[in-house]
């Protein structure tokens, strides 16, 4: 469920690796959103703003350098990284 | 330790630092750049590791194979950057009183590699070029 | 490539050898002379080989090995004479498209060399000395 | 059982390792033996000459560099090789 993003107070920074740094054309950003906001908000908002084809992506979100569901909430400064499956190895 | 680097590696040198003499076992695990993939002649292979992240995994993986596992010493290297094929890509080792410890530890944190520590993969074939699990 | 020696050995140079640009896994395992030994400080160890019937008995697991794991290449290095706590004593590698087999290539000859190469091997401790399996 | 070594028309080479080779002092030596003799025969022949206290050693035998019962019969210069457990690796 996609919330309101108004009453902007805080701030997160979102990194973007492999094709979605290809996609958007650029490594990171910092985004202002409401205090409410979880993880799921900031992936619309990014997809939103990059219309970025999301379809078959099996794309993986981490918060603070852990993997996270969309439902996380989210705290001022918080960094969050929109990534691939690992691949390494 | 645990390294995440362009630079190459030498297995000897590594071996030196894994050395004790109370163990007998070291156990290694070389991952180098595949080619053909799928049938097709790979060009290059680009590594992107998600710096701050995969550091703090690869740390997670180590602590918790020493902990699963007798294993006196870990050591991890992780190239990123442009690769040919049969560049070296990844370096585990293991050493441990045990052989059965030491070849064990190195198969705990190359599964865990695998799932969980955020380095991706963009394969250059000779006629496409894809990000892993894209 | 099967070798039994007195002379140490440079696991790079070996993965060199073994390096195949279809293949992405190479598995080693390395043994080196432990001390203490039974709460013993060693001082040496020596190593005895039945040349003809061990290089004999490494054609054979070798091949074994081949046949029963998808492996590209072997390396089998065996090292003789007085060596020191430290010391390299044996390394086995193995190339494969596969890291499973690659690793389970290494645990399969590792077995069958410490069940059937007569190779023998005399421990020097601080107050005793024996021939293991005395 | 015990076979006579009457009748000797036949080469074998015994060669010794580790604790044996200590024991006897020396690394191989050439044996006549009778043609119907069995491995079991030399070890006899070869336990007597050094007196070697077998008494909790776990010997292996081999005939031309393969592991060998006692009982296995024996061909003009087959290689014999009296062994320890291999310990290698």
């Amino acid at each position: 469920m996609k919330k309101s993003l108004i009453g902007v107070n805080m701030k997160v920074i979102v990194r973007y690796f492999a094709k979605i740094r290809e996609i958007t054309g650029r490594s990171e950003e910092v985004l202002d959103i409401s205090n409410k906001s979880v993880l799921g908000d900031v992936i619309s908002l990014v997809f939103d703003k990059y219309i970025i084809e999301i379809e078959g992506m099996p794309l993986l979100y981490s918060v603070n350098y852990e993997y996270a569901d969309t439902d996380t909430v989210l705290q001022d400064n918080d960094e969050i990284g929109i990534l691939f499956p690992a691949s390494g190895g | 330790m645990i390294r995440i680097q362009e630079e190459d590696f030498s297995i000897d040198e590594q071996v030196c630092l894994l050395k004790r003499n109370h163990c007998g076992a070291i156990s290694f695990f070389l991952g180098t750049v595949k080619s053909p993939f799928d049938g097709k002649n790979v060009v290059a292979l680009e590594l992107e590791a998600y710096m701050e992240m995969a550091e703090k995994k690869l740390a997670l993986i180590e602590e918790a194979a020493k902990k699963e596992f007798k294993l006196e010493d870990v050591c991890i290297i992780h190239r990123i950057g442009n690769l040919l094929p049969g560049d070296n890509i990844l370096l585990v080792g293991a050493v441990s009183v045990s052989r059965a410890d030491a070849i064990s530890g190195v198969n705990y944190i190359l599964e865990k590699i695998k799932k969980d520590v955020p380095i991706f993969k963009k394969e250059y074939l000779e006629d496409t070029i894809f990000w892993h699990g894209e």
